[in-house]
């Protein structure tokens, strides 16, 4: 069949987050590429989880040759993805989803981010201080949003593998990076002794890293954050941050597409691919695998 | 005060006579009192009405009149004293209870809901309701029967928004004559009314009183009172003064009782030798009025007199640059200039009393002194600052000259009575000054005594060289006060005369143009 | 500002009430048939359901905050309602509490809030804008405390596939705002109801004076709206799931401009159960079709914003023109 | 409706004014007395630096919104003008545009958008409810079709700084706060133009026959709000050396709920500069006390909401007593 006129939307989390631009952007290259016409759809906010739904029926409504998703809640999204995969084969990415109608499956297991995260905090309160015990805190970007839910819950079981270090703090904000540079400047100065800061998204990432360099304790506190962009690269570069857990977004967009246009054709396809989530220090950042998860080609 | 509280006491000394016999009053006040903060708007005050009489009472701006009628209709609650209705005190605490009872007010102020139908209004609160629907049809047409047997001509399924003042005060008092079935209050009812239409109310005031009903009527115009009521009941700054039969009293007592001395003469009206014009229209027309040419010199009252809803005030507005003229010119000191916006008009020397004090006269919730001097504060600035020394200074003399009646500048304008908000419009252009005042009915809600200084302000404003358009449906003030009178009828000007040149009828015949 | 125009026609309301909803249904007509050519998608059974069902839920905001905005007030909280409402139920069902008595004690919730509101406006002298801005902050705080952040999964099959479901080839979640919509016609415009609610949004005084109790109109008003969001709070629950404080960030927003685009004015005294309606499934339309013709969801904002405008524009133009 | 209390008073406005100033005072006062005895970091020169550059954003848009509510309109685009403007001025900066360029651009792209809505409200006669929150759906929309969803980063490093750095001991940002009130004080107070902003939301009609152009009055009310969102918007990126479309997000409630604490009416007509000022650090002084005491999160939703209706509810009281 001639692929020009197959169609394969991909429907993200959030549409105005800069990761699931990356996302957008490896599944439009994976469209160029195969001769796949792919809208680029998607939510608002992480949390709005009936307006994924209300994509996700449109979408289908289409009559596309498959559809791939990023599931934003795991449980609701499940009974509409079986449903739509009564018409058209669903290929998930990035999360999970309570369905078993999955064709196929990429994701970054975010638990295991989370788990990554806390070894990392670790290590660099280590590198800083030369013992791996202190005070730590985490920032939530938003409450409600499942794979930071997921996040925080891999860092909180991992964190307990340390005896020397405590959780003395677990913040949420409301997805404003001012937030989350008011709460971490108030943290630091409720916790004097506070040693590593996870603050698990790109957003939160950017704020924390603000507040360290605003009150100059970028040396005394370790920070980790989740996700890349260019201010967060820079703060890598400049030590403010110590460590970045990234993802392959640009891969499971464009995976993505490919797998779901295979399946569209009837061939078999891999039901599960972890795509993996790496810890990227100072120490590493130059690496080639590095320099290619850091500056994904979004354009 | 004596005669009064004689009678008072020959009720007060009888409670126990409950049996509703025709001697017994049907509303008796005892030492009723109502205070506001500090303000005492009315002082112990003990009164009775008769049943089936027509009882006026007058008094100057702010003496209290409008509070005792808010007080009879549970509009606010009264804070000493006892009210008597029919030998049993009640409370009237609320219109329900004032309503259930027959009792029932038309206030000063139009108290309607604008974006409901006439006939929506005449029954609010007390619909008609078939199976927990509302049967709007009936209502419409059972409207249209009560405003037809009263003669008013009016469309029971207009919207009120859609009605001028005097015809909305019409629906006000239709609906009042529907509840108050044994005693209704009118509060300067007549303000807002054309003279046709005040002769249909006082038909229908007398025919209520026919029926039975008590009437309480409260007028600023001595003739209606001489003409209607039986009784006469004088208040002065919250107190009681007096009460006579219409009978046994004449104007000059009342007026005497009313504002404490006496008053040789109202209007006002000395020979000052015209200047040169001040402003011409040339077949100025507009929204609302066609082809009108008059012409204003300096030292001259130009009235303009008309039915309410004639286009004075539409001419007006467009005089002042606040509507758009669709044909015609205007010229100021012989030259033709372009009144592009109030802006304009002010700065040229003209200055809008405008005939709505709630709607454009006044910014109810700001202070007095703010409200005087909003047109001058281009004048009173040192720097890019206002002067406040200036203007205290302009605020103190507007309240000084005009007699507002206020504890202090910075009081709002909306704690003050009617007829002092009226001073404070008027206030506020005196302070600016101008070659041309154009005065919107001026007088309306104001006292005799006030009036009488207004007019004395005209004269003054007139020696200043100023030009006065004087515009009002009352016709005593226009014919006693005009140089040149002109009259409207549907937007055309159908007549003018010169000072006294015509008689009363003939200026009412042109108007209503019979 | 804008200083109301002062309607000079002596035509009847109804007739022009009429009319106006006649040029909105014209509207959704016209963007339907734009829609249909531009897309063979559009015009399917299948998307047609779809529409309806995602504008079902702010339609029914529309209609409780049309009772609100009609008394001049306004209902900030009603999202904030809707999320809380899912957690109610959601926690209800899951302690095995029956699906009528969970629904019955989520409507008496948002009963409640809304009573509160009317509270905080008439004992209390706070504006309406304040009273419910405060609840959209705290609800939420409330919300998120009993759930700790995470989500309430829903196990009761019978209550999530209720809002998957069809009756006569329409909707669940449709039927709802027929259910809905049918006594809220007749309460806003056959019942002395309706008539005092104008009253009190146009003149409280004046009903006050009538002996309409100005209170209690107020507390029907606010109860409604509230309650109303508690109502689509269960429905959200139902095609959702899940219970989670989050959800329905921003409705009251749609909901408020729905009800403007159908011809509520804020300040009182005018609108229709029929036009926010409307109001609904056009902005609901426009966001189906931008899905459907793979417009940028940026560019979904801009083009819903300029339309609000054009919209509202158009109302006032026509409104004036009378 | 909450039917406006007429004051009866007898004392002066301005000492009315003054009074209730100082019982803000208080209350802020108070909360910190409270918050220095509760926890020892609270009273830190190092926090109350802090504090001063977190709630010195929202102060100054609760100065910019007193500007507008006191026309009698509302201004909710001022959180979408904060997020677009740090996109605006990082663009610029990325493009190599000097930094007192940039800033001026931006605050005049600010400007314009104030002068949008100020057009909307005068010519088209719409609700400034509805124009100002059109721009909010359609102003994010642009803003991330700029930035096509991801963060611009500044690198401009004398521009970051300057967020950081302090002037005689006090942080930058709240000297930002002092050169905004200062004038908007004399404005609003001393000048002529606050008189006839006054009077514009008094009674527009009045005002106009007054001589007051109220089209321009309502032109200087946005305009100016919008220009000092859009100056927040680049106290913003300088502080977070990004610029983001999604930033700012809820300000605009922040802003208005800092501005009826801080004594204005949404009525029109009723309001100060200092009002919304200590308003806007009564909140943030919240927002830092419950960090510093490790409230958690949810519960500070909760406690601003319940402050909110307990500070507006006593004002009211007040105002009615008098
Ligand atoms: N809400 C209020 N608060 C404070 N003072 C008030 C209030 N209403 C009226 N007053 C004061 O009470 C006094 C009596 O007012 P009222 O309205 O009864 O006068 P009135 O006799 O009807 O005058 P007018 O002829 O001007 O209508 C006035 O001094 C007025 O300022
Ligand atoms: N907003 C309006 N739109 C259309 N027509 C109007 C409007 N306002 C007034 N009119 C009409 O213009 C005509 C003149 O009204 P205007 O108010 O100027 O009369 P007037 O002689 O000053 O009487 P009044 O004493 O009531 O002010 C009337 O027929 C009136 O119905
Ligand atoms: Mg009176
Ligand atoms: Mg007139």
């Amino acid at each position: 069949s001639s692929a020009q006129d197959v169609t394969i939307p991909i429907i993200v989390k959030d549409t105005t987050s800069f990761y699931w631009q990356i996302v957008l952007a490896g599944a439009r290259a994976a469209g160029k590429d195969l001769g796949v016409n792919v809208p680029e759809l998607g939510a608002q906010a992480e949390t709005d989880i009936n307006g994924q739904i209300s994509i996700l029926e449109n979408a289908v409504a289409g009559k596309p040759a498959a559809v791939v998703i990023a599931p934003t809640e795991k449980s609701a999204l499940g009974a509409p993805i079986t449903e739509a995969a009564n018409s058209v084969p669903i290929i998930g990415i990035d999360s999970s989803a309570d369905s078993t109608a999955f064709t196929s499956f990429l994701t970054t297991d975010n638990v295991q981010g989370g788990r990554i995260a806390a070894d990392g905090l670790v290590a660099a309160i280590k590198a800083a201080t030369g013992k791996e015990e202190g005070e730590v805190a985490l920032i939530t970007s938003v409450p409600n949003a499942g794979s930071l839910e997921e996040r925080k819950q891999g860092f909180v079981e991992q964190l307990a593998k340390y005896p020397g270090i405590t959780l003395v703090a677990d913040k949420y904000a409301d997805g404003q990076a001012a937030t989350g540079l008011n709460i971490t400047t108030d943290l630091l100065t409720a916790n004097p002794n506070l040693v590593g800061i996870f603050a698990s998204n790109l957003i939160m990432a950017q704020g924390a890293g603000q507040a360290l360099a605003e009150n100059g304790v970028a040396d005394k506190v370790s920070l980790i954050g989740f996700d890349s962009d260019e201010k967060l690269v820079g703060f890598l570069k400049d030590g403010t941050i110590d460590g970045l857990v990234v993802q392959d977004p640009y891969r499971m967009g464009y995976d993505g597409i490919k797998t779901a246009l295979a399946a569209s054709e009837g061939e078999t396809v891999e039901a599960f691919v972890d795509t993996g989530a790496n810890l990227i220090t100072t120490a590493n950042m130059d690496d080639a695998r590095s320099q290619e998860l850091l500056n994904p080609k979004v354009n | 005060m004596t005669e009064l509280s004689s009678g008072a006491a020959a009720h007060g000394g009888s409670p126990g006579a409950s049996s509703a016999t025709d001697a017994q009053p049907i509303l008796e006040l005892r030492e009723l009192e109502k205070r506001y903060g500090f303000i005492q708007a009315l002082k112990p005050a003990s009164l009775a009405f008769r049943r089936g009489e027509i009882h006026a009472i007058v008094g100057e701006n702010g003496a209290g009149k409008s509070t005792l009628i808010k007080l009879l209709t549970g509009v606010i609650r009264r804070t000493g004293g006892k009210i008597v209705w029919n030998g049993r005190e009640v409370e009237l605490a609320t219109p329900n209870e004032a309503i259930a009872h027959g009792i029932n007010a038309v206030h000063q102020e139009v108290v309607l809901c604008r974006h409901l139908t006439v006939a929506a209004n005449i029954f609010l609160g007390d619909e008609t309701v078939k199976f927990g629907l509302l049967q709007t049809r009936d209502m419409n047409r059972a409207a249209q029967k009560i405003l037809d047997d009263i003669g008013f001509n009016l469309p029971a399924d207009a919207l009120l928004g859609s009605l001028t003042i005097g015809q909305q005060q019409l629906v006000a008092t239709a609906r009042a004559s529907l509840r108050g079935t044994r005693f209704i209050i009118f509060d300067e009812p007549t303000a807002y009314l054309t003279r046709s239409e005040a002769a249909q109310l006082f038909a229908l005031i007398r025919r209520l009183k026919e029926e039975g009903v008590t009437i309480v009527y409260i007028s600023h115009r001595m003739e209606e009172v001489f003409e209607l009521a039986d009784r006469v009941t004088v208040l002065r700054d919250g107190t009681l003064v007096g009460t006579r039969n219409i009978a046994e009293t004449n104007d000059a007592e009342l007026v005497a009782m009313m504002i404490n001395r006496s008053l040789e003469q109202i209007y006002h009206k000395e020979t000052i030798p015209f200047g040169k014009v001040l402003l011409e229209t040339r077949n100025l027309s507009g929204k609302g009025f066609n082809d009108v040419s008059i012409t204003v010199r300096a030292g001259e009252i130009v009235g303009l007199y008309g039915l309410i809803g004639a286009g004075r005030s539409e001419f007006a507005l467009s005089v002042f640059g606040r509507n758009p003229r669709t044909s015609g010119e205007i010229a100021w000191h012989g030259k033709v200039v372009d009144m592009r916006n109030e802006r304009t008009a002010i700065d040229l020397g003209i200055a809008l009393a405008p005939e709505s004090r709630r709607d454009q006269g006044l910014n109810l919730n700001l202070p007095i002194g703010l409200n005087i001097n909003l047109p001058v504060y281009d004048q009173i600035n040192s720097g890019i600052v206002v002067n406040a020394g200036e203007e205290k200074r302009r605020a103190d003399q507007q309240i000084k000259d005009l007699g507002i009646k206020t504890p202090s500048r910075n009081s709002l304008a909306s704690s003050m009575s009617g007829g002092n908000q009226q001073k404070i419009v008027i206030g506020k252009w005196l302070n600016h000054g101008a070659e041309l005042f154009i005065f919107d009915e001026p007088t309306v809600g104001v006292d005799v005594g006030t009036k009488a200084e207004i007019y004395r302000l005209f004269a003054q404003l007139l020696k200043n060289g100023a030009g006065i358009i004087l515009i009002s449906s009352y016709l005593p003030e226009v014919y006693e006060l005009a140089d040149t009178l002109h009259v409207f009828r549907d937007g055309h000007l159908v007549g003018s005369q010169a000072y006294r040149e015509k008689s009363h009828e003939d200026i009412l015949a042109e108007a209503i143009g019979v | 500002m804008t200083t109301e125009v002062t309607p000079t026609s002596v035509a009847p309301k109804r007739n022009f009430n009429f009319l106006f909803a006649l040029t909105l249904v014209g509207l959704l007509l016209l963007l339907c048939i734009v829609l249909s050519i531009a897309t063979p998608s559009f015009a399917t059974g299948n998307n047609i359901s779809n529409l309806l069902r995602q504008g079902s839920m702010i339609a029914i905001l529309a209609i409780g905050q049309t009772f609100v905005i009609i008394t001049a007030g306004i209902d900030l909280s009603v999202g904030a309602v809707v999320g809380f409402s899912t957690v109610v139920i959601a926690g209800l069902l899951q302690a095995g509490v029956p699906i009528p008595i969970a629904i019955v004690i989520t409507l008496a919730v948002g009963l409640a809030i809304g009573c509160f509101h009317a509270f905080g406006i008439v004992k209390m002298g706070l504006p309406p804008f304040i009273i419910t801005l405060a609840t959209l902050t705290s609800l939420r705080g409330i919300g998120l405390l009993i759930t700790n952040g995470s989500t309430i999964n829903i196990t009761n099959e019978a209550f999530t596939l209720f809002s998957r479901e069809s009756f006569l080839g329409i909707p669940n979640l449709f039927w709802m705002v027929v259910i809905v919509a049918i006594p809220a016609f007749i309460f806003l415009h056959l019942s002395k109801w309706g008539r005092y609610l104008y009253a009190v949004g146009s003149n409280p005084e004046a009903a006050r004076l009538s002996g309409v109790s100005v209170p209690k109109m107020i507390f029907i008003a606010y109860g409604l709206s509230s309650m109303f969001a508690a109502f689509v709070g269960i429905m959200l629950a139902a095609r959702l799931g899940v219970g989670n404080a989050t959800q329905g960030d921003g409705w009251e927003l749609q909901a408020i401009a729905s009800t403007v685009i159908g011809g509520t004015s804020l300040f009182g005294a005018i609108g229709s159960v029929h036009g926010p309606l409307i109001g609904a499934f056009i902005l609901a339309t426009i966001a189906n079709g931008a899905n459907l013709l793979n417009v940028n969801s940026f560019w979904q904002r801009i083009i819903t914003g300029v339309l609000i405008i054009v919209i509202v524009f158009f109302d006032q133009l026509r409104r004036r023109s009378r």
